[in-house]
């Protein structure tokens, strides 16, 4: 397996945390000069494969050899020429645009560039990947998140690396945007470097990838040359062959008569200047919500649960006794029976410190307050046993803490939470992130079930596959409005990919036929 | 003993033998922290003579009350992930700021109740003016302490001939609650430690029982997570410094007693000490574990462990030493940050 | 071995300090009052006065500064009393003091050389300084007399060359305390020596002078040291903190006066049996005292604060007047009082909370008489004239 | 035309010197038409010599606090004690005088303590403030223990330091040798990576900054400062004193934020610490000709609290529209 012109070689690497098995008995080698793509689910251990040959990470067993090296850290990683653009941006925002550039490339003491050096480097990379002048000297965090993405890859060219990893790097990014990266890429490809990418988004790496290695929990499913990489067997590989999405159809059943809506929104804008956003949502209805990344569909999700505050206007609820009362706050959904559940578990979903049984049942205890304000345990305590039996959740002690659970049960618990406290409408905001298929099928199960007992789902997904089968209608957003409303046989992967770039419906029939053709 | 509110499942399957380690991993610092306090008063017994005596006794839990009253406001200041460092000057404040009002022939009743309104008043400004600071409320507390003690002493100066410290008559029945011989309905325990048992019992049953006390560890854990379930950050920040601000009045006009007039610099160890007992008890200043059981725990340590060293001769500033040298492996066990590695 | 260690010390500093003294000024002293030079802390300052030629920059009228560290105790505001309220408006009226100037530091070193510096910048006269560090104002001193503003310490002494020191002989007075102690308790026992402020000059002095006359007694045993920082609530915290830790038995407190009340509390509320414990002027203490009268057979007065004051105050007016002030450090001895002497000052129905002072009666502790002795051309100051 | 940008860019990168600025510009008006003595030769000499201990711990805490993780340094004034009772204590109770082995212990004490300090953080990981803490109440005890009460004498040559009669002393050269260790930090790559450490620790890791490296380096070079802190500490108050360095924590702490650095990390600079210590030093220079008499020290107090305060909010009202357009 030396072969000299890999770039990256290793074998039976595995590595985990604490319970967690991220990568198991993995090999993955990638050569000098080409595009390799690392093709995975989420939580398929793509990321820590990565931080690995990044040197962020060191394996528990097996073989790292990059560029002739085993990198310790990233210091030596660099050393190496190794350079790596991380999923989430990093930019210091007090600091300046060229001092966030230029970070880590001095001497422990010694300044390796002059300040008239890299200001004008600084200036004219910028310039030619993002079109703009910009003042290097300005602080970082005056900008928009775009320009901090450009900033973060400049870092990793600046470098002039033999070995570039992107890791799910272009999320920030707009298609224009993501065109002139891939020109970049290839440019690089030619001069020599081996450039990784980890990604989940199959349409980007059937573009320019020479060659794909795919894992699944943790291993290598096996890797596919040029010629072989397209959706189907990436499909195939990347999931298990029992488990596919589509065998699980959850459509709603039959057309719903035309029912008062539980949700209205008219014109609103919940971002300045968008296009205003017309929403209907009928009882039974599950309606899914897509769009590039920094398109506005995130927004809107937050600001139909009153997280975030609409620019102009503000969602309606329609109550069962025919009032209608509007969201203006998160506490103004809450009690108007509209429960929100985040993907993001970490950050805004669970309490890491608590147990298991807590992390559910903080959910309902304000609803089942007491006597002088006391808890009572009753209530939840029965709900936490239904919703456990519902989900079919794997909890072990209740009173454990919440971590102990896989992420994929983590997930289950906070939407339970949601459906505990019996709400009209639930809204998700891609709950599905890094959880297995077994979770998802779960989930659409019980969200159908729901739907079909009159409530409705707002269901936000990046991964259009999931709405195949699944969802009744898709709102893809574009520009913080909605482009096109999808139902029907157009819930299929072209439409949306189609409208999500903002193309014209028959552009993207055009290109079904195409593809039909060939 | 933790006050963790996880509360035990009522269905629980797992034998008892697994049970009990389960439990034990969920409360390592407690159960360390009674471990530490067993070994070392079963030290005192071996090293010390008299230092199993119920005059010894009676002696570490009256130091032991004071300290545990002063933490309180800390460890729940703690949970939320800050620090309040104006608790020393706010029971200065109230210790001269009593018997000043006493003076003016107020009953010493009302004017404790005075002081502690107005400990909680002052707590819940510097909580409502250091919210947005998050790094840098504790010194916002600071100032706050500066300017609170710098206010009292200028109050209490004023007409007087004394500048800082207060003469007082004190009325027996306060220096009775403080005294080593106090009484309580007769019986030979200061009462001052029956008030802590009694604030203590009450702490642990609201946070395990009440709305307030959950939204303490949710927010610690994940403040994003509990403005989802509509925890309000602010009013909880707000309360846990109002709480603070109270409890260290309450703290300085019980300290009254002992210090048997007005003076200014009694609250001077609780600066680093409430954080020490906080810190020994085991709630992470990350915000998140531990609560006040861990406290009540860490205060008896802390004074086990004073005495135990004053009866091995040591001098004050040899146990200061000690303590100091104790802090980083207690928090080393169970409080540790995680590596920059896996934090990318 | 640890007191012995220390009496040597003692010895020898006595030798070394009364050599010095023979050498400098210490035949300038009036006969009369050389006794109350004995025993005395081997630091303190015995040479000539630097000011015995002294002329102020201008006046009389005269800006007086008083760089006070510490305002926490009964014992500083019967100071400040007399200052303000008795000696400012006397000597106002005969035309001879302007003003003024109070500043405190509470007790940072730092604060007060930062006052005392800007007193000097300001155009004080004079200042007077009460107790503090031994050396640390030392250079703070110097800067002063290089400007022409003489400083004057009193109730304790500094080791600068540049100031004259008014006080009383506290080294002498911890010896008397602890001889007294210790003859109390029947010559054996422990005892717990409760200080002033560490590292201040008349707490060391007196701490150091207390040991001295301990070491007579070799079944006495100082078991503990607090500081009590001269303040009745600080000894108060700390005695009864340390009778909370130490389950010994204590047969005497060795405390040095401004605290005593604080002590007695303490050990009353410690529910212990009341010990002998060596009593200054505190009219609280002595109220009890008088109420008690078992209690103890004797006090002293170790530094009257009203006395004191005057003293200091008499010192720098003659001083400024060019009386020539003949030696650096101008001592007087503790004087003893008794049970009858306290039914003289304090009614039957006392109050045990006063923050008042017992004086020496009259012009006991510093007659003027006694202080013509210490200058070259004494006068009395009120009736001076240029 | 003019071209204002390089101004404009240097305007945003201090704007939190604003605040401290136009505060030293307030108390210098103040104190010229309340006390003009301040502003004579010896007036100044007098401010150098009790400000520098103050000024030079404040600047020692400075790259500690630039390195984040929010370990401001509870343990500075202590230390800077440490140095005092140990050069008093030991090496002039040996014999040991020479102002080399003076300087040299005194800089390697702090700097070697520092880097403990720096080393517990890094492989012990705990959380800076709590070594510090526990660094705080070790200390405070040590030092009790080498000295128990004040005294000793400072070696001859350091005794005249204390007169600050002239502008032109040694304690200034102490001050300008602290400014100039600061200024040639900051030429370094170093001071650029403490920065990006401190403004974004995972960041400057990923990017190959040797983090670990930069916070010992922080830790070496506020020991450092320290170590000259204690020496124009020592020379203040010509002699030893296990307590009274201790308040120079709180002080350091309050004229750090007066001086408009973050707690939080990556901000901060010598130009703010030491306006930020001046600012200090002028409020209770200004309060000290009010005669509040008995009440001096309370107000002293006082007004910091007041003036902390109102300086945080206003660093919040400053930077908070910003926060808010990085959302």
């Amino acid at each position: 397996m030396n072969d000299r012109t890999l770039a990256v070689d290793l074998s039976g690497v595995s590595k985990s945390f604490g319970e967690t098995r991220a990568l198991v008995n993995c090999q993955f080698s990638a050569r000098a000069g080409e595009v390799h793509a690392i093709v995975g689910e989420n939580g398929s251990g793509k990321s820590t494969l990565a931080k690995i040959i990044s040197g962020v990470l060191r394996e528990d067993s097996g073989e790292v050899h990059v560029l002739g090296a085993t990198p310790r850290n990233p210091v030596e990683a660099q050393a190496l020429g190794v350079a790596t653009i991380f999923q989430e941006v990093l930019v210091a925002d007090e600091a300046s645009v060229i001092d966030n550039l230029y970070v880590g490339l001095d001497g422990l003491l010694r300044r390796k560039f002059s300040a008239r050096q890299r200001e004008q480097e600084a200036r004219s990379l910028l310039k030619r990947f993002t079109g703009l002048d910009i003042d290097p000297s300005m602080p970082v965090g005056t900008l928009p998140l775009s320009i901090k993405q450009w900033i973060v890859i400049c870092r990793a060219i600046l470098r002039q690396p033999k070995l570039l990893i992107l890791d799910e790097s272009s999320a920030a990014l707009d298609l224009d945007a993501t065109m002139r990266l891939h020109g970049e890429i290839s440019r690089l490809r030619d001069a020599g470097t081996c450039v990784l990418i980890v990604t989940h988004r199959i349409s980007e790496l059937v573009r320019i990838a020479d060659r794909a290695t795919v894992l699944r929990d943790g291993s290598t499913m096996g890797v596919l040359d040029k010629v072989d990489i397209n959706e189907k067997n990436l499909l195939e590989l990347m999931t298990p062959r029992d488990r596919h999405v589509s065998e699980a159809d959850n459509r709603g059943s039959s057309k719903k008569a035309a029912l008062p809506p539980l949700m209205s929104i008219s014109d609103l804008r919940s971002v300045q200047g968008a296009e205003p956003i017309n929403f209907k949502l009928e009882p039974g209805t599950i309606v899914g919500v897509t769009g590039l990344d920094g398109q506005g569909h995130e927004r809107f999700i937050a600001t139909a649960v009153g997280i975030a505050s609409a620019h102009q206007g503000a969602p309606l609820v329609h109550l069962p006794d025919g009032s209608i009362a509007a969201i203006k706050k998160l506490s103004d959904a809450e009690a108007l029976g509209v429960a929100y559940v985040s993907g993001d578990r970490k950050r805004e979903g669970i309490f890491p410190d608590l147990s298991v049984f807590e992390n559910l049942a903080l959910g309902l205890y304000r609803d089942n307050l007491g006597p002088m304000g006391f808890i009572q345990r009753a209530a939840p305590v029965s709900a936490f046993a239904r919703e456990v039996q519902r989900f079919s959740i794997k909890v072990g002690n209740a009173s454990n803490k919440i971590t102990s659970l896989s992420g994929g049960n983590q997930q289950k618990v906070l939407v339970a939470r949601a459906f505990a406290k019996k709400p009209r409408l639930i809204v998700l905001n891609d709950p599905a992130r890094g959880v297995d298929l077994g979770t998802k099928r779960d989930f659409y199960r019980e969200l159908r079930a729901f739907a079909d007992d009159g409530g409705a789902v707002i269901y936000l997904s990046s991964e259009i596959e999931e709405f195949i089968g699944f969802a009744d209608r898709v709102d893809v957003f574009v520009d913080g409005g909605i482009f096109r409303s999808l139902t029907g046989d157009e819930i299929a992967e072209e439409p949306i990919l189609a409208a999500m770039f903002g193309q014209a419906l028959e552009a993207a029939m055009t290109f079904d036929m195409q593809r039909a053709a060939s | 003993m933790t006050s963790t509110p996880n509360t035990t499942f009522p269905r629980m399957k797992a034998p008892a033998r697994g049970r009990m380690l389960q439990w034990i991993r969920c409360n390592r610092p407690s159960v360390i922290g009674v471990g530490l306090l067993v070994a070392l008063v079963v030290m005192g017994s071996l090293l010390v003579p008299g230092f199993i005596s119920v005059q010894n006794a009676r002696s570490i839990l009256l130091l032991a009350a004071f300290l545990g009253l002063a933490s309180l406001g800390q460890t729940m200041v703690a949970l939320l992930g800050g620090l309040d460092l104006s608790i020393p000057y706010v029971i200065g404040a109230a210790n001269i700021l009593l018997p000043s009002l006493i003076n003016t022939g107020m009953p010493a009743g009302l004017a404790m109740a005075i002081l502690v309104l107005a400990g909680l008043v002052v707590g819940a400004l510097n909580g409502a003016l250091s919210y947005k600071l998050q790094g840098q409320a504790l010194i916002m507390s600071l100032g706050f302490g500066f300017a609170v003690v710098g206010a009292a002493q200028i109050y209490t100066t004023l007409g007087s001939a004394v500048g800082g410290n207060v003469f007082a008559p004190i009325p027996a029945w306060l220096t009775n609650i403080a005294a080593f011989n106090g009484r309580f309905f007769g019986l030979p325990i200061p009462p001052v430690i029956v008030i802590w048992i009694a604030v203590t019992v009450v702490t642990l049953f609201i946070v395990r029982n009440t709305w307030f006390g959950h939204s303490l560890y949710a927010l610690g854990g994940s403040r994003v997570a509990a403005s989802r379930l509509l925890i309000s950050e602010f009013r909880t920040w707000l309360a846990v410094h109002a709480i603070s601000g109270g409890m260290s009045a309450f703290t300085g006009v019980l300290l009254l007693g002992f210090s048997g007039g007005g003076y200014v610099a009694v609250g001077d160890p609780y600066l680093f000490t409430t954080v020490a007992a906080v810190v020994i008890g085991g709630t992470s200043l990350l915000g998140g574990g531990g609560g006040y059981g861990s406290t009540v725990i860490g205060a008896l340590v802390l004074t086990v462990l004073t005495s135990l060293l004053v009866g091995m001769g040591m001098s004050f500033a040899a146990q200061q030493a000690v303590v100091g040298l104790l802090i980083i492996p207690m928090v080393a066990l169970y409080a540790r940050t995680p590596h920059i590695r896996s934090q990318i | 071995m640890k007191a012995k260690l220390s009496s040597t010390l003692i010895t020898a500093g006595l030798m070394l300090s009364s050599q010095a003294g023979i050498a400098a000024g210490l035949d300038e002293i009036p006969p009369s009052e050389k006794a109350a030079y004995e025993r005395i802390d081997p630091q303190v300052p015995l040479g000539i006065s630097p000011l015995r030629d002294f002329k102020p920059k201008k006046g009389p009228p005269w800006k007086i500064g008083y760089a006070s560290n510490y305002a926490g105790n009964g014992w500083r505001a019967a100071i400040m009393d007399e200052f303000m309220n008795k000696l400012l408006p006397r000597y106002k009226e005969a035309g001879l003091v302007s003003d003024f100037v109070v500043t405190q530091s509470e007790l940072k070193d730092t604060v007060q050389i930062q006052q005392m510096r800007q007193m000097v910048d300001d155009g004080v006269d004079a200042i007077i300084i009460c107790c503090s560090n031994v050396t640390a104002i030392n250079q703070t001193i110097e800067y002063a007399y290089n400007k022409g503003v003489p400083v004057f310490s009193f109730s304790g002494y500094v080791t600068s060359p540049y100031a004259i020191n008014v006080t009383e002989n506290a080294a002498a007075g911890g010896y008397i305390a602890g001889k007294w102690l210790a003859e109390e308790i029947g010559g054996k026992g422990n005892v717990l020596l409760v200080s002033g402020i560490p590292g201040f000059a008349t707490s060391d002095s007196f701490d150091i002078g207390a040991k001295d006359a301990l070491t007579a007694f070799p079944d006495v045993k100082i078991v503990g040291n607090v500081a009590g920082n001269w303040t009745d609530q600080v000894a108060q915290v700390e005695v009864q903190k340390f009778l909370a830790t130490n389950p010994q038995q204590i047969d005497g407190m060795l405390v040095q006066s401004s605290s005593e009340n604080g002590v007695v509390n303490a050990v009353l509320q410690s529910g212990r049996p009341l010990m002998p414990i060596v009593l200054g002027g505190e009219a609280s203490a002595a109220c009890f005292w008088r109420k008690n009268p078992e209690f103890v057979s004797k006090s002293f007065h170790f530094w009257p604060p009203r006395a004191d004051a005057r003293m200091v105050w008499d010192v720098v007016m003659r001083t400024l007047q060019g009386q020539g002030p003949k030696v650096q450090s101008i001592l007087r001895p503790a004087l003893p009082y008794t049970i009858d002497d306290v039914k003289a000052a304090l009614p039957e129905d006392c109050d045990l909370n006063s923050t008042d002072w017992l004086e020496p009666t009259g012009d006991n502790w510093a007659p003027s008489k006694v202080l013509d002795g210490f200058f070259d051309k004494p006068s009395d100051p009120l009736t001076w004239k240029p | 035309m003019i071209d204002t940008k390089p101004f404009r860019s240097l305007m945003r990168r201090n704007e939190h010197l604003f605040v401290p600025i136009a505060l030293f510009i307030v108390l210098l008006v103040a104190a010229a038409l309340r006390s003009p003595g301040l502003f004579t030769s010896s007036g100044v000499a007098g401010a150098i010599l009790v400000a520098a201990p103050l000024i030079l711990a404040t600047m020692a805490l400075t790259p500690i606090v630039m390195a984040g993780r929010g370990s401001v340094d509870l343990a500075v004034g202590p230390l800077l004690g440490f140095i005092n009772v140990t050069l008093v204590q030991w090496l002039v109770g040996s014999g040991w005088t020479s102002p080399v082995t003076i300087f040299a212990w005194a800089l390697f004490v702090g700097a070697a303590y520092q880097v403990l300090q720096a080393l517990v953080i890094i492989y012990v990981r705990v959380a800076p403030v709590i070594v510090t803490l526990s660094s705080y109440l070790f200390l405070t005890g040590v030092n009790l223990m080498i000295m128990p009460r004040a005294g000793g004498v400072v070696p001859e040559w350091m005794t005249k330091w204390g007169a600050g009669t002239s502008i032109i002393s040694p304690v200034l050269f102490v001050l300008i040798a602290g400014l100039a260790i600061w200024f040639v930090f900051t030429r370094t790559a170093f001071h650029i990576h403490l920065r990006m450490t401190g403004a974004d620790e995972r960041m400057a890791y990923t990017s190959g900054v040797r983090t670990n490296w930069v916070r010992i380096g922080a830790h070496l070079l506020g020991g450092m400062l320290v170590g000259l802190a204690a020496i124009c500490h020592t020379a203040l108050i010509s002699s030893g004193d296990p307590v009274q360095a201790g308040t120079y924590t709180l002080q350091a702490i309050t004229a750090l934020v007066l001086g408009g650095a973050s707690l939080s990390g990556g901000r901060g600079g010598a130009i703010g610490s030491v306006l930020g210590a001046l600012n200090m030093f002028l409020i209770s220079h200004l309060l000290a000709t009010f005669n509040f008499g008995m009440f001096s020290g309370f107000a002293t107090q006082i007004s910091f609290g007041l003036i902390l305060i109102i300086s945080l909010l206003i660093n919040v009202l400053l930077t908070a529209p910003k926060i808010q357009a990085m959302r």
